[in-house]
């Protein structure tokens, strides 16, 4: 089975207890599915509906289909400085 | 020069870095780790970041700066535990007349704030620890114990 | 700390005079010998003063800013004669936040070059001398070659 | 006679070619007499008509009545930084 990797960082990691999940093709023909599968795993649920989300370090919309190879990151709020 | 560092950041090397006999105005903005931060007294903290993409975010916001104003930029984040009193974050620039001067590091400092994917997570003299976030109520969200170090 | 130095400015201790843990944000703006000014390639300068009303003023140019922003500032301006790349003035000022740190930072400079009793004289590539006079036009006024150093 | 001392700086000094005049106190019943007095001396013709002046390290308007004891500097245009 083809899946979709997707990096977690900070306090989205911690919640879900992984820096990186990898997501089932089935559930990644889009950014918004990646998304629901993610806040369907133990302690997901906390993350939020509509994160920032990058693909290949540019940010990207929700409607965004991810292709094998693609690196997606799910990113807190920023928080630097 | 710019970018992230594990290693404290050597503000007057970035100073050097900018600096030109043209450039008469050098204006530099130091982040420090404060001893406090929404009404708790923090002990230290951690930055943590999404390397590829912050590396690339910073040299971005540099290039939109010097295309902007005529100034040259410098930044460095600092990953990692900090202490109290330590640099988290240094910006300076240097242009020929401290109006761009200003204004460049100004712009740099706010940009890597809003677009650079760097997280922090504090630990108080309460023993909690927490994930600064600015969007948050308060600030902060808790962190989970079993992932604090 | 604040005031007139014929010695070469020390910009860190400046910084560290204004540190404390509860100041997160620091800000300097460093004036440097410029390699040219009006079109003239500039080789060296010297700066002169009415050294006490230059001491009070910068005293109340600081006090002005303590009181109008929550910050710390310290500000040095060097005497006589100076090299190109060297530190002609620096104001540091560090708050809790960096829009006040900015804010004062760039109020202090900007009231000092207004209002503090300095003089600088520039020396050419070609000889001359002059007296920088902002209100002149093309930015100085010829300086006596009888009276050259 | 008593006299006023004079203070001044930078390319006033230069024109002057002394860095303190006393000005006869004939001269100086207001700032502005002291003034006019100093554009008389010998290079003194290219001091501006008002320049700023100090009094007591204070600035000082040209209607002010020196008294003795007074420290009166003529101020060229402020260039530090």
């Amino acid at each position: 089975m083809t899946t979709v990797t997707v990096l977690l960082f900070a306090r989205y990691a911690d919640l879900i207890g992984a820096s990186r999940v990898e997501v089932p093709e089935s559930a990644s023909s889009s950014l918004e599915q990646v998304v629901a599968y993610l806040r369907g795993l133990p302690g997901g649920g906390a993350l939020p509906e509509r994160p920032l989300i990058a693909v290949n370090m540019e940010q990207a919309g929700f409607d965004y289909r991810p292709v094998p190879g693609d690196e997606i990151a799910i990113l807190p709020p920023m928080a630097g400085g | 020069m710019n970018g992230l560092s594990g290693d404290p950041v050597d503000v007057d090397a970035l100073v050097h870095a900018v600096s030109g006999p043209g450039r008469g105005a050098v204006v530099s903005f130091v982040g420090v780790v404060r001893n406090h931060h929404a009404g708790r007294e923090v002990l230290e903290l951690e930055y943590s970041a999404y390397g590829p993409m912050a590396e690339r975010a910073i040299g971005v916001i540099v290039a939109e700066a010097e295309a902007r104003w005529p100034a040259a930029v410098a930044v460095v984040h600092r990953l990692g535990r900090l202490a109290i009193g330590e640099v988290a974050v240094a910006v300076v620039a240097a242009g020929g007349h401290r109006g761009e001067a200003f204004e460049a590091c100004r712009y740099v400092i706010e940009e890597v704030k809003q677009r650079v994917p760097i997280w922090k997570r504090e630990r108080y003299a309460d023993g909690r620890e927490a994930w600064v976030d600015p969007t948050a109520p308060g600030g902060t969200q808790p962190a989970r114990p079993e992932v604090s170090r």
